[in-house]
C-alpha cells in the first residue's frame, strides 16, 4: 500500500513536472521542471530496485546535463518568451496525436496483453549481490564491446562539441603551446647589420 | 581466443586506431595540412578495406557473447561502406578549401558506426552503432559551423534524430519486454513473435529505421540537411549511412523478425511507395540543386524499400542492387557538383548551371550521364536498378506498385532533365570560357561517373554479387 | 500491488507528453531538446520496469548506455545550439525556417 | 559480327569525337562522314550476303550478358529489320553530309550525337533480346534529346522535354510488359515470347502496354502532339532522322512484338487501331491543311502517312471472312514499304526545308514565295518530293499507300474510301505549301538574293530523289528482301488468331 | 518487233524530256528542240508503223515487261498492250504532240522557261503513252496520275502568275478526287479477281458481276456496278465531267500549246479512253451506263451554254471542249464506244487546231485574250483565219468536215439508245448542237469579223513554226473522217479491244460509204440545228449586235447563273475548300492544341506541378511541422497495427 502511495504521488509529480517542461513559458522554469522530473524518476526507479541507475540519473542528469542546459540558457540569455503565433492551429492536432499514441499504448498494455500482466514484481533482495555490483560485473564482461563503443561515442561528443563551439578569438593574446614548442631560434633572432651613420 | 576476436574485428579496430591517430595528428602537429589528414584517412580506410577483404575468408562466428557477428553479409556490407567512404573522401580533396579537418575525423566515426551496424547482433550494440552513426552525422551536417544554413539544418536534424532514436528505443524497450532478451538470435526464437505487442514494437522500430533511410514520412531532415550542409558533408550523409540503415533493417527485420515479415513488409512498403511519390513530386518544384537531389534521394530510397518489402531473397537482393547503384550515382552527382562549386558559392541553384557545358564541358558531360542514369535510361546503371526492382515487383504480383513506380520515374525525368537543360540548352550570359581545371577531385568525380556507364554496359557482376550475398545471408540464419 | 502495467502506463504518458511538447512548442529550441530528454526518460522507465519484473539485468545495462549516449547527445545538441545562436542570434523555433521548399 | 561492327563502330567513334573533337571541327566532320559511309558499306556488304529466300534470322549473334536473368546479347536481322537498317545506314551519311550547311556551335558534338544515334538505331532494329531491344530503344532518347535541345530553335526546351517525357512515358509501360513476358517465359528472347500461350486478358494488357510505347513513336493520334513540336524545333538533321528513322521504330515494334506476341489481342483491338489510323489519316491531314509553318506541316503529314502503316498492320483482322494470308501479306508489305518510303520522302522534305531555312531563316510559309525563280534546281527537287509525298505513282510514296488501300478494300469499302481520301487531302496540303513557297511571285526580297543549292545540299537530295523514284518504279527488290519474313509473320499471326 | 517498236515509241519522248530537263539550260535551245522533237517524231513514226501493222494483222500484243511487285501469289506487272484502240490513241497522241512541239518553237520563243516547257511536254507525251499502252490497271493509274502531274506543272508553267498556280492546284486537286474514285474502283476489282491485268479481269468479268459489295451488313450493291461507277469517277475527273469540270476552264492559264495538247486533244480524252478500255465491264452494268450517259449528256449541254458568256478566247474553246467531252462520254454511255472514240479522234484534231489558232491570235495580239478587244482580224491573219474557220466548221459538225461524221454518228447512236436516261440525253445533245454552233461562231465572228479594234496596230501573221502546225492540223480536221468513219464506227476496227453491241444495232442503219452517210445525215435534224445556230450567231453578233445590249439581260438570273458558271467554283472554293481549311484549323486549335496539348499533355504536367506545389508545403521549414509529420506517421503505424491485428485476432 505504501508503495502504491509512493508510486502514485511521484507519478503525479512526474507528470506535472513533464507538463511543466512543455508548458512553462520561461525556459529556466522548464529546465527546473525537468530537473524535478528527473529527480522524481530517480525516486520511482528506486521503487524498481534500480538503485545504481537512480543515482546515476540524478548525478549525471541533474548534476551535469541539466546544469549544462541551464548554463546554455543563461549564456545565451534566452529566458524571455518568444512569439507563439500559430500555436492554436497545430496544437489541437498535436495534442490529439499525443492522446492517440498514449491511448494506443495504454490499450496495448492493459487490454491485449497477457505478457505484461503475467509478470509479478519480485524483490531483488533475494539475490545476494547488490545492483551496482551486478551491473558492474555484467558491464565489464558481457558488455565490454558496448562499453568500448560508448567510450567512442563520448569521444565523438567531445570532438563534435569542441569543433563546433571552440573559437579562437582574434585580437586576444593567448599562449599557443604548439607554436612555442616548435619555436626555432633561427626564426626568432634576426641578425641585422646596422650600418653606421644611418640612425 | 582474444586474438581471434580482435582478428575478426580488425577493420573496425583499424578505423578506431585511425580515429585516435588523426586526433593526435590534428592536435599535435602544427597546422596539420588537409593533405596530411586526407592521406591518413585514406590510408586507414584503404587498409580497413583490405582487412575486410581478408576477413571475408574467416568462418562465420559470433563474438562478444553474441553481440557481434562476423559473417559474409556483414563483411560485404562493410566493404561496400568502406569503398563508398573512400570515394567520398577522394571527392572531397580540393586544393583550396575552408573545410575543417574535423569533418574527416567525424566521418571516420560515422564509418565506424556503419561498420558496427553491419555486424551488430544485439539490440544494445545496434543501438550504440546507430548512435555512433547518428551523432557523427549531426557533427558532419553542422561542420560548416559558420553558416546559418548548416547550423540550422543540423539543429533540425538533431531534434528529429533525437525523436527518431527515442521512438526506436521505445520499440526496443517493448521488444525487450516481450521477449526478455536483447539478442537478435534469441528474439527470433521467442514464442511471442506473432503477438500484438511484438508488432507494436516493430512499428516503433520501423519508424526509427525509416528515419535512417530518410523515407517518407520520416524524411524531413533529408532535404534540409542536404541543402544546409556543405557538399562534402552532403556526399557523406547521402551515401554511407544508407548502408548502415540497410544493415539494420536486414539484420533486425529480415533476419530476426522474418516470422512476421508479412506485417513489417507492409509498413516498409507503404513508406517506400509514399517516398517514391512524395519525393519525386516535391523534387519537381525545387530550384536548389542539392535540395532537389535530396528529394530525388527520397524517391530512390523509396524504390529500395519497396523492393525490400518483397522480403524474399530476390526482392532483397534487388533492393541491395538498387542501393549500391544509387550510391554510385549519388556520389558521382555530388562529386561533380562539388567540383564545380566554388568556395563562396556552395548553394548551387539550377540557374547556376547555365552554360556549364561550355565552362566545364567534361564535368557537364558526366553530370549528363548521372542525370540520365537517375532518370533510369539505359545503358546507365540507374536503369538496371529500376529494372531489377520492377522485375521483382512484377514477379511478386505487385504490378500496380511497379506501374506507380514507373509513372513516378517519368515525372522524375522532368526534373533531372531540367539539370541537363540548364547545362546544355541555356547559355550563361556572363562568361563563356573553358574553366575546365582538371584536379584530383575532378578526375575522381569523372571516374565515378564513368562507372555509371561501364557498369551499365555489363551489370552482371553487381547483380550476381548482391544476389550471392543476400542468399547466403538468408540461408545461414 | 503495483503491476508492470502501471509503470508502463506512466512511461507511455510521459512519452506522449514529450512528443506533444515537441510539436506544440513555439518557443525556443532548448525546450524541444528537453522534451527529447522526456522521451528518453520514458524509454528508460520501460527498460527498468521490464528489467525489474523479468529479473533480467540487461534492461538496466541498456539504460546505463542510454544515459551515456543521451549525455553525449545533449552535449552535441547544445553545441549545435550554441553554434546556431552565434550565427543567427536566435534560437527561436519560429526563426528556424531558412531552409524550406 | 558485322552487326556488332555496325552498331558499335559509330558509337565508339562518336564517343571519341565527343572527347577529342573540340577544336577540330573539320577533321571531325570528315571522320564522322567516313565512319557513316563505312557503316553504309558494311550494310551493303550485309545486303550482298543476305539470303532473301531463307526464313528466319540471319547474321545471328548471341552471347550471354546478364546470366541471372537469362539476358543475352542477341543480334540478328531478318526481312523486317534489314530494310530499316539499310534505311538507317543510308540516311545517316546524308544527314552528316549536310551537317555543315549551317553554322553550329560544337559541331563535333553534333556529329558525335548522330553517330551514336546511328549505332543505337541499328541496335534497336537488330536486337532480338527484348531487354537489349529496350536498352537500345531508350538509350536512343539521349542523343536525340541532346540534338534537339542544343541545336534546336527558339522553343527547343519545351519541345525536347515534351519529346522525352512522351516517349519515356510510353516506353516504361513496355518495360513492364517485357518484364511480365520474361516472368512468364523465363527468358528475354523475343522468339520465346512468340511461343507463349497468354490468356485473353493478358494479351490485351500486354498489347496495350506495347502499343503505348509504339504509338507514341509512330506517332498515332492522339499521342502525336510531341512530333510537330519536336520537328519544328529540331535542327534539320534532327528532323530528318526523327522523321526518317525514329518514327519507324514504332511500326517495327508493332510488327516485331505486338503482332506475333499478342495476335489475339491484335485481332480483338484491330477496330481501335484502324479507327486511330483513320483518324490519323483524315483528321491529321485536315490539321496539316491549316498549318502555316512548313516543318509543322510536314510533321503532321508524317503522322498522316504513318497512319497507313498502322492501318496496314491491323486492317486485315477486321473482316475475318475475307482475311487471307495473301491479303495480310499485301497489307503489311504496304506498311513496310510505306515506312521505308516515308523515311526517304519526309527526310528529303525536311532537308529541303533546311536548305531554305539556312538561307531565309524562317519556316513560315508566308515568308516565302517564288523560290523557283531564284533556286530553280532546288525548286524542281522540292516539287518532286512534294509530289512523292502526295503519293504520286512512280514514286515510292505511292507503293505503300496503294497496297494498303488495296488490302483494305478487301476488308471494308468504307475504310478504303476513308483512307484513300489522303490522295486528295495529302495533295492539297503538300501542293498548297508548294504553291505558296516555291511558286508565285517573290514577295520577300531576301529570296531574290539567295543562291541555288550548293553541291553538298544538292547531292543528298538528288540521291534521295533517285531512291524515291527507283522504289516507285521498281519496288520488287525491296519486296523480295522482305517477302519471306513477312509471309512467315502472317502465317504466325494467322495461326495465333486462329484464322 | 512490235514490242521493241512500242517500247521505243514509249521511251523516246521520256529520254528527250529528261535530256532537255537536265542539259537544256546548259546546251541551249537548239539542243532542246532537237532532242524533244526527235523523240516525239520517232514516237510518232513508230506509232504509225505499229498502227499500220496492227491494221493488217489485227494481232494483239499483250506483253509484261517486268514485275513491279510480287507479293506471294499476287504480282503486279508493268506491261504493254497494243491493240487497235491503243494504236489509234498512240497515233493521235504522238501526232498532236508533234504538232505542238513544233508550234511551241515559235510560241515560246522568248520565254525563259523554254527548255523546261519542252521537257514537260515531252514527258507528258511519255505519260500519255504509258497510259494508253498499259496492259493493266495499275500502270493505267500510273499514267493517269503522271499526265495529271504534267498537266499540273504545265498549267502552272508561268508560276509567278497567281492565277496560274491557283488553277494548277485546283486542277490537281479536282483530278485527285477523280483518281481517288478510280483507285477505289481498281481496288474493288482487285479484291475480287486478285489481279490487275486487263485480260485477266475481263475474262472474269462475270465473276465480278456476281459478287456483292457489302457497304454495310444490310446494304449491298453489285460490285461490278460499284466498280464501274468508281472507275467512271476517275474518268469524270480527267475528262472534266460535271461536277468535276471546274478545273478545265481555269487550266487555260497555261500556255496555249498545252491547252491544245493536254486540255483538248489528249489528256482530257483519257476518260473516254478509259471507258472504252473498260467496255467489257461497263457492258455488264446498265446502271453504270445510265450514270455515264446522264453525266455525259449534262456536261455536253450545260458546259456548252457557259461557252456563250465567256469573253476569253481560250475559255470559250475550253467550254467547248468540255461540251464535246460530254458528247463522247454520253456516247460511251449508250455503249457506242467506237463512235465515242471516233469523235475523240476528230475532236483531237480540230480542237487542237482551234486552240493553236487561238494561240496564234493571242501571239499576234501580244498576249491579248479578251475577245471584246478583238475584231476584224480576218485580213491580218489570213492563215489563222482560214484554219480557224475549218476548225469551227468541224466543231459544229458542218457536213463534210470530220466533226460532222463523228458528231452525227454520235447523236444518232444516242437517239437509238433505250437505256435509262437516253431520252434526256438525246434532247440534251440536240440542244447542244445548237449551242455549239452559236458559241463557236460567236467567237469566230467576234474575233475575225466585226469592227476592227484600234488597240492592235502592228498585227501580223505568225511565223511558220506556228502556222505550219495549223495547216497540218487543218487537213485532218477537214478530211480525216472520210476514210475512217467506215471502219471505226461501222466496221470491226475496234473489235479486238472494245466490247460493244453490234455497230449496226446502235444505228439501225446500214452503212455503205462515207458519202452515203453524209446523205443519210440530211434526214436527221442535226445539220439543220447547226446551221440555225450559225445563223443565230450571225444575227446576234454581226447583223444586229444591239439585241444583246440589253440591260435587262445582264441583270437577269440566268445571265448571272451563267456568268458564275452555275456557282460550281464558288461552292468548291468558298464552301468546300475554305471549309476544309477551317475544319482543319478547328481540329488543330481545338483538337490538337487545346484538347490534347494544353488540356491533356500540358494540363497533366500543370496539374502535377500544382499537386507538387501543394505537397511541398509539408516541408515548411518549421521543425514542429516536421515533428508532427513523424508523429503522425508513428500514430498511423500504431493505429494500423492495432486495428489490423486487433480485428484479425
Amino acid at each position: 500500500m505504501l508503495l502504491e502511495i509512493i508510486f502514485y504521488t511521484f507519478a503525479s509529480i512526474l507528470i506535472c513536472a513533464s507538463l511543466g517542461v512543455i508548458l512553462f513559458k520561461n525556459p529556466v522554469y522548464s529546465a527546473v521542471s525537468l530537473i524535478l522530473a528527473f529527480i522524481t524518476t530517480g525516486m520511482l526507479w528506486l521503487l524498481l530496485e534500480a538503485e545504481f541507475l537512480a543515482i546515476v540519473l540524478v548525478l549525471v542528469y541533474v548534476g551535469a546535463v541539466m546544469v549544462l542546459f541551464l548554463f546554455v540558457i543563461m549564456m545565451l540569455n534566452i529566458h524571455q518568451e518568444e512569439e507563439r503565433s500559430g500555436f492554436t492551429k497545430i496544437a489541437p492536432i498535436a495534442i490529439f496525436l499525443g492522446l492517440v499514441i498514449a491511448a494506443e499504448l495504454i490499450a496495448l498494455y492493459w487490454i491485449q496483453s497477457d505478457q505484461f500482466s503475467g509478470l509479478e514484481s519480485i524483490s531483488n533482495s533475494s539475490l545476494s549481490v547488490d545492483n551496482t555490483l551486478l551491473l558492474g560485473t555484467e558491464l565489464f564482461t558481457k558488455y565490454i564491446l558496448s562499453f568500448e563503443i560508448a567510450g567512442f561515442i563520448l569521444l565523438l561528443a567531445i570532438i563534435v562539441s569542441i569543433s563546433l563551439t571552440l573559437r579562437t578569438r582574434k585580437n586576444v593574446k593567448k599562449q599557443i603551446a604548439s607554436d612555442q614548442i616548435a619555436a626555432d631560434p633561427k626564426q626568432r633572432v634576426r641578425m641585422v647589420d646596422i650600418k653606421r651613420g644611418e640612425n | 581466443m582474444t586474438f581471434n576476436i580482435i582478428g575478426s574485428i580488425l577493420p573496425e579496430v583499424t578505423i578506431a586506431i585511425a580515429i585516435c591517430i588523426v586526433i593526435l595528428v590534428n592536435s599535435l602537429v602544427r597546422n596539420a595540412s588537409v593533405t596530411l589528414i586526407h592521406s591518413l584517412v585514406l590510408f586507414f580506410l584503404s587498409f580497413a578495406l583490405f582487412l575486410s577483404f581478408v576477413s571475408l575468408e574467416l568462418p562465420d562466428s559470433n563474438i562478444f557473447e553474441g553481440h557481434y557477428v562476423i559473417d559474409a553479409f556483414g563483411t560485404n556490407l562493410k566493404i561496400i561502406a568502406l569503398i563508398a567512404a573512400i570515394f567520398v573522401h577522394l571527392t572531397s580533396i580540393k586544393s583550396k578549401q575552408n573545410i575543417k579537418n574535423e569533418i574527416f575525423l567525424i566521418q571516420l566515426f560515422a564509418t565506424l558506426g556503419v561498420m558496427i551496424l553491419c555486424s551488430a547482433h544485439n539490440l544494445l550494440t545496434v543501438y550504440l552503432g546507430l548512435e555512433t552513426l547518428t551523432l557523427s552525422m549531426y557533427g558532419i551536417v553542422a561542420s560548416n559551423r559558420n553558416s546559418i544554413e548548416a547550423t540550422e539544418s543540423a539543429m533540425k536534424f538533431f531534434i528529429l534524430g533525437a525523436i527518431a532514436s527515442a521512438i526506436f528505443l521505445y520499440g526496443v524497450s517493448i521488444l525487450y519486454g516481450v521477449t526478455g532478451t536483447l539478442s537478435l538470435d534469441l528474439i527470433e526464437n521467442s514464442k511471442l513473435l506473432d503477438s500484438l505487442e511484438m508488432r507494436i514494437a516493430v512499428a516503433f522500430m520501423a519508424c526509427g529505421i525509416i528515419f535512417k533511410f530518410g523515407a517518407f514520412p520520416f524524411h524531413s531532415w533529408v532535404p534540409d540537411s542536404y541543402q544546409g550542409s556543405n557538399t562534402t558533408a552532403a556526399i557523406y550523409i547521402s551515401s554511407v549511412p544508407k548502408i548502415g540503415a540497410f544493415a539494420l533493417i536486414a539484420r533486425l527485420f529480415l533476419d530476426s523478425l522474418n516470422a512476421i515479415s508479412d506485417f513489417w513488409s507492409i509498413l516498409i512498403l507503404s513508406a517506400g511507395l509514399l517516398s517514391i511519390i512524395i519525393g519525386n513530386m516535391i523534387a519537381l518544384v525545387q530550384v536548389n540543386l542539392r535540395r532537389m537531389l535530396a528529394y530525388s534521394a527520397i524517391g530512390h530510397i523509396g524504390f529500395v524499400l519497396l523492393s525490400f518489402s518483397i522480403v524474399n531473397p530476390n526482392g532483397v537482393s534487388a533492393s541491395m542492387t538498387y542501393l549500391i547503384m544509387y550510391l554510385i550515382m549519388t556520389i558521382a552527382v555530388f562529386a561533380l557538383i562539388e567540383s564545380i562549386a566554388s568556395e563562396d558559392h556552395q548553394h548551387i541553384e539550377l540557374g547556376d548551371l547555365k552554360g556549364l557545358s561550355k565552362s566545364h564541358p567534361l564535368i557537364a558531360f558526366m553530370l549528363l550521364f548521372c542525370m540520365f542514369s537517375m532518370v533510369g535510361i539505359p545503358p546507365f546503371i540507374g536503369f538496371y536498378a529500376k529494372w531489377i526492382v520492377l522485375s521483382e515487383l512484377v514477379n511478386n504480383d505487385m504490378i500496380w506498385f511497379a506501374l506507380i513506380g514507373v509513372t513516378m520515374s517519368v515525372i522524375a525525368a522532368y526534373y533531372y532533365l531540367r539539370v541537363v537543360w540548364f547545362m546544355y540548352f541555356e547559355n550563361n550570359d556572363q562568361d563563356i570560357e573553358n574553366k575546365g581545371v582538371i584536379n584530383t577531385q575532378s578526375i575522381t568525380s569523372i571516374m565515378i561517373s564513368a562507372m555509371l556507364l561501364l557498369i551499365g554496359l555489363y551489370p552482371s557482376p553487381v547483380i550476381d554479387y548482391t544476389r550471392r550475398i543476400i542468399s547466403s545471408f538468408l540461408l545461414i540464419d | 500491488m503495483l503491476s508492470l502495467q502501471s509503470y508502463l502506463t506512466l512511461s507511455a504518458i510521459i512519452f506522449s507528453i514529450g512528443i506533444t511538447g515537441i510539436v506544440i512548442n513555439r518557443k525556443n529550441i532548448i525546450i524541444v531538446m528537453m522534451c527529447t530528454e522526456l522521451l528518453l526518460i520514458s524509454v528508460n522507465f520501460n527498460f527498468i520496469a521490464f528489467s525489474h519484473f523479468m529479473q533480467d539485468l540487461a534492461g538496466q545495462i541498456f539504460v546505463f548506455f542510454i544515459l551515456t549516449v543521451a549525455a553525449a547527445e545533449a552535449a552535441i545538441g547544445l553545441a549545435i545550439l550554441v553554434a546556431l545562436y552565434r550565427n543567427k542570434k536566435s534560437i527561436s523555433v519560429g526563426d528556424l525556417n531558412k531552409l524550406r521548399n | 559480327m558485322i552487326l556488332d561492327l555496325m552498331i558499335w563502330s559509330p558509337v565508339i567513334v562518336g564517343l571519341i569525337l565527343l572527347l577529342i573533337g573540340k577544336n577540330t571541327a573539320s577533321l571531325s566532320y570528315w571522320i564522322s562522314l567516313a565512319t557513316s559511309l563505312l557503316v553504309f558499306g558494311m550494310s551493303m556488304y550485309a545486303l550482298s550476303m543476305f539470303k532473301t529466300d531463307q526464313v528466319g534470322i540471319q547474321f545471328e549473334l548471341i552471347a550471354p550478358w546478364i546470366e541471372r536473368f537469362n539476358i543475352n546479347y542477341h543480334l540478328g536481322i531478318d526481312g523486317i529489320s534489314f530494310p530499316l537498317i539499310l534505311l538507317t545506314t543510308f540516311i545517316t551519311p546524308i544527314v552528316l553530309l549536310t551537317a555543315r550547311t549551317s553554322n553550329k556551335i560544337n559541331l563535333h558534338q553534333y556529329l558525335a550525337s548522330f553517330l551514336i544515334l546511328e549505332g543505337l538505331m541499328i541496335g534497336v532494329f537488330s536486337a532480338l533480346d527484348a531487354f537489349l531491344f529496350y536498352v537500345f530503344w531508350e538509350a536512343m532518347l539521349i542523343p536525340m534529346f541532346i540534338i534537339i535541345g542544343i541545336w534546336g530553335g527558339e522553343n527547343r526546351v519545351y519541345a525536347t522535354i515534351k519529346f522525352f517525357l512522351y516517349t519515356f512515358l510510353g516506353s516504361v509501360f513496355m518495360l513492364i510488359a517485357i518484364i511480365y513476358l520474361y516472368i512468364s517465359t523465363g527468358s528475354y528472347s523475343i522468339f520465346d515470347f512468340y511461343n507463349l500461350d497468354l490468356s485473353r486478358m493478358e494479351q490485351i494488357l500486354i498489347f496495350l502496354a506495347f502499343l503505348f510505347a509504339f504509338a507514341v513513336k509512330i506517332p498515332m493520334w492522339p499521342v502525336h502532339t510531341w512530333l510537330p513540336d519536336a520537328h519544328v524545333e529540331a535542327p534539320t538533321g534532327g528532323s530528318v532522322i526523327l522523321a526518317a528513322i525514329l518514327l519507324k521504330m514504332g511500326g517495327y515494334g508493332l510488327l516485331r512484338f505486338s503482332l506475333p506476341i499478342t495476335p489475339a489481342a491484335s485481332n480483338e483491338l484491330s477496330m481501335l487501331m484502324v479507327a486511330l489510323s483513320l483518324i490519323a489519316i483524315i483528321y491529321i491531314g485536315m490539321v496539316a491543311l491549316s498549318q502555316t509553318d512548313m516543318k509543322k506541316l510536314i510533321a503532321y503529314s508524317s503522322v498522316a502517312h504513318m497512319g497507313f502503316v498502322t492501318l496496314g498492320i491491323f486492317v486485315v483482322f477486321l473482316n475475318h471472312e475475307n482475311a487471307s494470308i495473301d491479303n495480310m501479306n499485301i497489307a503489311i508489305s504496304g506498311a513496310m514499304i510505306q515506312m521505308i518510303s516515308h523515311g526517304l520522302i519526309s527526310g528529303a522534305l525536311f532537308l529541303c526545308i533546311g536548305v531554305m531555312y539556312d538561307r531565309i531563316h524562317s519556316r513560315e510559309i508566308n515568308d516565302y514565295g517564288g523560290v523557283a525563280l531564284s533556286m530553280p534546281r532546288f525548286a524542281g527537287l522540292m516539287v518532286f518530293f512534294a509530289l512523292s509525298n502526295a503519293a504520286l505513282p512512280g514514286t515510292s510514296g505511292f507503293v505503300g499507300e496503294v497496297l494498303v488501300i488495296l488490302a483494305s478494300l478487301k476488308v471494308n469499302f468504307w475504310i478504303a474510301l476513308l483512307s484513300s481520301t489522303t490522295l486528295v487531302i495529302g495533295a492539297a496540303y503538300t501542293l498548297w505549301m508548294i504553291k505558296r513557297v516555291i511558286f508565285g511571285p517573290i514577295t520577300n526580297e531576301k529570296i531574290n538574293n539567295v543562291r541555288d543549292t550548293s553541291p553538298v545540299e544538292f547531292i543528298p537530295l538528288i540521291i534521295l530523289a533517285f531512291m524515291v523514284l527507283a522504289m516507285g518504279v521498281y519496288p520488287e527488290p525491296l519486296m523480295k528482301l522482305m517477302y519471306i519474313t513477312l509471309n512467315d509473320l502472317s502465317e504466325l499471326v494467322f495461326t495465333g488468331v486462329g484464322l | 518487233m512490235i514490242l521493241e517498236y512500242s517500247l521505243v515509241a514509249l521511251l523516246s519522248p521520256l529520254i528527250g524530256g529528261v535530256l532537255a530537263a537536265f542539259l537544256g539550260k546548259l546546251l541551249g535551245k537548239i539542243f532542246v528542240n532537237v532532242v524533244t522533237i526527235l523523240g516525239v517524231t520517232i514516237s510518232f513514226a513508230l506509232s504509225i508503223i505499229i498502227a499500220l501493222d496492227i491494221l493488217e494483222s489485227s494481232a494483239v500484243l499483250n506483253q509484261n515487261i517486268y514485275t513491279w511487285l510480287d507479293i506471294g501469289n499476287m504480282s503486279f506487272h508493268i506491261g504493254i498492250l497494243i491493240d487497235n484502240l491503243t494504236a489509234s490513241m498512240m497515233v493521235v497522241v504522238t501526232f498532236v504532240s508533234l504538232m505542238v512541239h513544233v508550234y511551241t518553237i515559235g510560241y515560246m520563243q522568248d520565254d525563259p522557261g523554254y527548255h523546261r516547257f519542252f521537257s514537260y511536254i515531252s514527258l507528258f507525251t511519255f505519260s500519255m503513252l504509258s497510259l494508253v499502252m498499259s496492259n493493266n490497271f495499275l500502270q493505267l493509274f500510273f499514267g493517269w496520275e503522271a499526265v495529271g502531274v504534267m498537266s499540273y506543272l504545265l498549267i502552272g508553267f508561268w508560276f509567278t502568275k497567281e492565277s496560274a498556280i491557283k488553277a494548277n492546284l485546283k486542277a490537281f486537286i479536282v483530278n485527285r478526287v477523280g483518281d481517288l474514285s478510280l483507285i477505289l474502283g481498281i481496288g474493288i476489282i482487285f479484291s475480287i479477281i486478285g489481279s490487275l491485268d486487263y485480260y485477266a479481269v475481263f475474262s472474269q468479268s462475270q465473276n465480278i458481276a456476281q459478287t456483292e459489295l457489302y457497304l454495310s451488313d444490310a446494304w449491298s450493291v453489285s460490285a461490278l456496278t460499284a466498280a464501274c461507277i468508281l472507275l467512271f469517277g476517275g474518268a469524270m475527273g480527267k475528262s472534266a465531267q460535271m461536277p468535276l469540270h471546274v478545273w478545265l476552264p481555269d487550266s487555260m492559264e497555261g500556255p496555249t500549246p498545252i491547252s491544245a495538247l493536254i486540255h483538248a486533244a489528249t489528256m482530257v480524252t483519257a476518260g473516254v479512253f478509259l471507258l472504252a478500255r473498260m467496255s467489257p465491264l461497263f457492258e455488264l452494268s446498265t446502271t453504270a451506263l445510265s450514270f455515264v450517259l446522264i453525266i455525259g449528256a449534262s456536261t455536253a449541254l450545260f458546259t456548252g451554254i457557259l461557252g456563250l458568256v465567256q469573253n476569253d478566247i481560250k475559255r470559250v474553246i475550253a467550254y467547248s471542249t468540255l461540251s464535246q467531252l460530254g458528247y463522247m462520254v454520253a456516247a460511251a454511255g449508250v455503249s457506242a464506244y467506237s463512235v465515242s472514240l471516233f469523235h475523240l479522234m476528230t475532236h483531237a484534231f480540230f480542237k487542237a487546231l482551234l486552240f493553236l489558232a487561238a494561240g496564234s491570235v493571242i501571239v499576234a495580239l501580244h498576249h491579248e485574250q479578251d475577245i471584246r478587244k478583238m475584231g476584224g482580224l480576218r485580213s491580218k491573219l489570213p492563215i489563222t483565219y482560214l484554219t480557224f474557220l475549218i476548225g469551227s466548221l468541224a466543231l459544229i459538225g458542218f457536213p463534210g468536215f470530220s466533226g460532222f461524221f463523228s458528231k452525227d454518228a454520235l447523236i444518232e447512236a444516242i437517239g437509238h439508245a433505250d437505256i435509262l436516261g437516253s431520252g434526256y440525253a438525246y434532247a440534251s445533245v440536240l440542244i447542244g448542237v445548237f449551242i455549239t454552233a452559236l458559241y463557236t461562231f460567236r467567237l469566230f465572228f467576234k474575233v475575225f469579223h466585226g469592227a476592227q479594234d484600234d488597240h492592235h496596230h502592228a498585227v501580223k501573221e505568225s511565223p511558220l513554226s506556228i502556222t505550219l502546225p495549223l495547216i497540218l492540223l487543218a487537213i485532218p480536221s477537214a478530211i480525216v473522217a472520210w476514210p475512217t468513219v467506215g471502219p471505226m464506227v461501222f466496221g470491226s476496227y475496234f473489235a479486238n479491244s472494245i466490247s460493244q453491241p453490234d455497230a449496226y444495232q446502235i444505228f439501225g442503219y446500214e452503212f455503205t460509204t462515207a458519202f452515203g452517210f453524209l446523205v443519210h445525215a440530211f434526214s436527221s435534224p442535226v445539220i439543220y440545228i447547226a446551221v440555225f445556230g450559225v445563223l443565230t450567231a450571225y444575227v446576234l453578233y454581226i447583223y444586229k449586235p444591239s439585241i444583246l445590249e440589253n440591260k435587262y439581260l445582264e441583270s437577269s438570273f440566268i445571265y448571272r447563273l451563267l456568268d458564275n458558271k452555275y456557282y460550281f467554283d464558288d461552292i468548291y472554293e468558298n464552301v468546300l475548300a475554305k471549309k476544309a481549311r477551317n475544319i482543319g484549323h478547328l481540329l488543330w486549335t481545338i483538337g490538337d492544341v487545346k484538347t490534347i496539348d494544353n488540356w491533356i499533355v500540358n494540363g497533366t504536367a500543370y496539374r502535377i506541378g500544382n499537386i507538387a506545389n501543394r505537397i511541398k508545403v509539408i516541408q515548411s521549414g518549421y521543425i514542429y511541422h516536421y515533428a508532427l509529420m513523424m508523429i503522425l506517421g508513428l500514430a498511423i503505424f500504431l493505429g494500423w497495427t492495432i486495428l489490423n491485428v486487433g480485428v484479425s485476432s
